[in-house]
């Protein structure tokens, strides 16, 4: 067993930035911490930043002509300067910020509810997912549909995991209004092949959503190289505080398309009987916005960008090809999802015998080893390859191959527990 | 049970429980019965499905039989099997009392002193309580028969 | 001029919790934070409440078995239930966490949107605000009216900035489905009488919706007293972190009326055609909620408990009517908004002879003096009272008399700038 | 941070702005016009009803009058005034150059030098531009000029 494999980051280094990861649990155990998909954890610079942030600049942004607003206002809009450049977007006007990833997905099936012409979504008009969804990218469409009149259609999987895109000319037809699709799956780590999807539907002219919650934090995104409409992701899964997310959108849409949430700052002047609204991204911004939450996403990405995020994507590569053929090697463990490292993210999905996921991960826990167990938010995958739940690990750009030997090594002791 | 586990998780995982969740009782769901429920728990996917056969009306009522089948953890496969035994055969007023009882040792947060003649093997389950992510699973199979039970009841009015 | 009125908080010690309020500006002046209204500072405690979560416990809450996300969801759960405490809900199931009020009032907005009857709003039924409401609680019933039909009425205001409720009986009526209302202007500084909007609401069957985002902060505040049906405020005016607000809602009327934002956490079982909803509070709470934005609200409550939500009130009373006298007594300036203590708030906006409070901001920025200058978000009270903008200084409990003068001594020194 | 920590005001404020403010040119609306339009600063209040009267057309059309009334700061009055000053009498196409240079100063956060050849009592605004919450304020009137001059010339096509 080597670990010194090649592309990893100087973890060492690293992990002395994340005060969480020198925690020990349950007498001394180090924290293996295993469960990145779900949420990241935040170096040093990021609560650095948000100490900064209310110890020194705390005030509500825009409209203030005091140091104190002017300096929040510079440093939150600076955190969309950031994020801009961070996905390449041609705009910085096109990054609206949201609270999580599922707010900025209901955003658009909302704006889509209300739409007019050509975007209006009705009876007779179809919306596309796919069977591995997180919820957050499900049930919005599904209320979309239900409220509307449209219907759903989903791409199905593929006995390894993969989107089974054989018959996209059925499933993405002229009807199609809208296609959501995740970039890489939570559940199963896939990565998707959105060209095709993207082609297909820009085609017949419905809209690309993709959810980039389990990319945006680990590999170089550009979503101009996307050609999608829109791209949600989430700041607490990439370093960064939790309530902050972001909906990366064209211009010309957000522009043409209805507002969602009404209120303070989305507005240009209100009266009682009628509004007009700010031009985007302002038109999306109702309310205080999470301010230091926006700061401290600003601060992640300067981490990450210091990094560099075609390295961390390396680190991750060589994670996961070492984790995947660690694991084939537990006896009993199946993995779900793709099981080798191509096209694939640093979640690993797996069965451990005829032991329940709640069980595998409670004795994991005993040994500090902190994995999640579930359905993860995409029951539908777990139906999909009749599991009631799964046992994932993840990882990240501080995740080390003594951590994948420490899962594997307490995989062996869960086994002998309940053997 | 593997020599290195430290004390809290042997706590939750008493041999009581797992020799019941590797040999689970009254499993597998059989007729005749009155009523069937399915109960979910969203948290983790745990399911049951599960049959009640009632034997008399009001007071009088009696739990003639409890049958079920589903996928669950350790816990809540084991809590279905205990709880299965501890109802069977009972009035279905004394079996609701055991569940209540039960009921109250989940919520304790390892606080409470388990009354050994009520509960039986369900004692158990008191570490469990120190969990809170594992409660919902030891209460599944309990929480769906007096689903079960209770439909059955309104149905005799 | 006495700085002992009775009731003054201790504010020598509380200031000392606040790092912000100890920094100078504009070569060495002291920061006079006066916009308190718009955002409040941060107590040391709850940044400490912060970095602990970050550093210690952070995690993914709900559906974890490991240790941190334990302990993740009993800090996020044990925030709700402080907030439930705080405001005397009947059940912590009724507090819903959003990241703000806006978002708290576009939910109820919306839930109305979809509902069924009896709640059903449409074409025929109204939807009653007031002319004092801050653009959040204006926006969000503009586009239900909008959207379903209904029509959309208001009370006016009285000369010296009340709510002119002569014409109750007209204004609410069979018709009316919903009557938003604000607990205490942003603008005027004025307390509304509840009881009676309350009354007459529910005599003719009308839901009630409070906007007390500058109620909670500042007065003790029961939900069940109040016997409206929704209520929402947000953290950052209360000492708490961006990014968090709260709607508060009968549990009954939760129960019944259909989801918002889709989405992980808000669901009982999904598959592709179909979804449940879980229980509330977690049917409103799509995604991953602001945890670590509780977690300080969660200690800002703390914070305000310890001091006592009663002693807050009197000592913001007490500066209050300090301010109004000292304010009164400079030439020139004129009150927007009730000119006494009686049924106020700590807000206070004025017109200063003819100058743009542009400018009055700008030169008083210059002392070192925040306060806030625009419509406030409420543009229809700026309508009202005839003027383009005010200048507004809002005061909190570590406000000082000594700051009143400072502001005082502000405007003479504007005065002679542009004299 | 502290963008304009230990500025001066007077950068601002400088003495040409308030003299324009206290004495606007060319204020009130006036007969006869091509268009007018209604600008607002969503974020501060400010208004502005403007009106342009041209004469020719294409290369050739000239800024015969500029007429405005509104309500707003001494920055946003101090600047329409300047504003007018600057475009009436030129030709459309040289007053746009002068709106050009204005913008830019103004986006400029401090660092352009001021062309004061082209710009004259405009260069007093120099020290806006440090202000960001301002620099709408200084450019509400330009922008409705800009808007009705561009209006009136399409109008034209
Ligand atoms: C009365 C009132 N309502 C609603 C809001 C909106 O609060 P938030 O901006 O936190 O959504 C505010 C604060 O700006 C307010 O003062
Ligand atoms: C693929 C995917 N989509 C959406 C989400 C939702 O993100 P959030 O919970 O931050 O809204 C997640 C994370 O839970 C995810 O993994």
């Amino acid at each position: 067993m080597t670990h010194t494999l090649p592309g990893l980051l100087d973890t060492d280094a690293i992990r002395k930035d994340f005060p969480v990861l020198s925690r020990t649990l349950h007498d001394g155990k180090p924290l293996v911490y295993l469960d990145n998909a779900a949420t990241s954890q935040k170096p040093k610079q990021v609560l650095d930043a948000l100490n900064r942030y209310y110890e020194m600049h705390n005030a509500n942004v825009h409209r203030g002509v005091h140091v104190l607003a002017e300096e929040a206002t510079a440093l939150y809009e600076g955190a969309r300067d950031k994020v801009a450049e961070f996905i390449n977007a041609p705009s910085r006007d096109e990054v609206v910020f949201t609270k999580n990833s599922s707010e900025a997905l209901n955003l658009v099936a909302n704006m889509l509810t209300w739409a007019d012409e050509p975007f209006r979504v009705g009876p007779g008009s179809d919306v596309v997912i796919t069977e591995m969804e997180h919820h957050s990218n499900i049930v919005p469409w599904q209320l979309l549909c239900q409220r509307t009149g449209a219907k759903l259609k989903w791409f199905g999987l593929t006995d390894d995991g993969r989107l089974d895109l054989s018959n996209i000319e059925q499933v993405i037809t002229e009807e199609t209004k809208v296609v959501s699709v995740v970039h890489t799956s939570n559940i199963l780590g896939t990565v998707n092949p959105l060209d095709a999807i993207v082609r297909r539907a820009h085609d017949v002219g419905a809209l690309v959503v993709v959810d980039a919650s389990q990319a945006a934090p680990h590999v170089p995104l550009d979503v101009q190289a996307l050609e999608a409409d829109f791209v949600a992701f989430t700041g607490h899964k990439m370093l960064a505080p939790t309530g902050i997310g972001v909906l990366w959108g064209r211009l010309g849409l957000l522009e043409e398309l209805p507002p969602f949430l009404g209120g303070g700052e989305m507005i240009e002047t209100v009266t009682m009987s009628a509004s007009t609204y700010a031009p985007a991204p302002h038109k999306f911004e109702a309310g205080t916005p999470p301010i230091a939450q926006a700061v401290g996403l600003g601060a992640a990405i300067d981490y990450l960008n210091a990094i560099g995020m075609d390295k961390v994507a390396a680190h991750e590569h060589a994670l996961t090809a070492y984790a995947i053929d660690a694991l084939k090697s537990v006896e009993g463990l199946e993995i779900i999802g793709p099981d080798t490292a191509l096209d694939r993210g640093a979640a690993i999905s797996f069965k451990f015998g005829d032991l329940h996921p709640h069980d595998v991960g409670q004795v994991l826990d005993e040994q500090g080893i902190a994995v999640r167990v579930g359905h993860h938010c995409a029951r539908p995958v777990c139906l999909r390859y009749g599991v009631p739940a799964t046992t994932r690990a993840s990882f990240y750009l501080y995740s080390t191959p003594g951590e994948v030997d420490a899962l594997v090594a307490g995989l062996e002791h869960v086994r002998g527990f309940f053997g | 049970m593997g020599a290195n586990a430290g004390m809290k998780l042997d706590s939750m995982y008493q041999e009581i429980i797992l020799d019941h969740y590797r040999n689970p009782h009254h499993k597998g769901l059989r007729d005749p019965f009155d009523t069937e429920v399915h109960h979910v728990n969203p948290t983790c996917g745990d399911e049951v499905t599960l049959r009640v056969k009632l034997d008399g009306t009001g007071a009088d009522a009696k739990v003639v039989d409890v049958s079920y089948e589903g996928h669950g953890c350790s816990i809540s496969q084991a809590s279905a099997s205990v709880m299965t035994d501890l109802v069977i055969g009972r009035t279905v007023v004394d079996a609701l009392k055991v569940q209540e009882e039960f009921l109250h040792l989940m919520q304790s947060k390892g606080q409470a002193e388990p009354d050994e003649d009520v509960l039986e093997d369900a004692v158990a389950f008191a570490g469990v309580s120190k969990f809170p992510a594992r409660v919902k699973c030891a209460l599944l199979g309990w929480m769906a028969w007096r689903d079960a039970t209770t439909q059955v009841m309104e149905g005799q009015k």
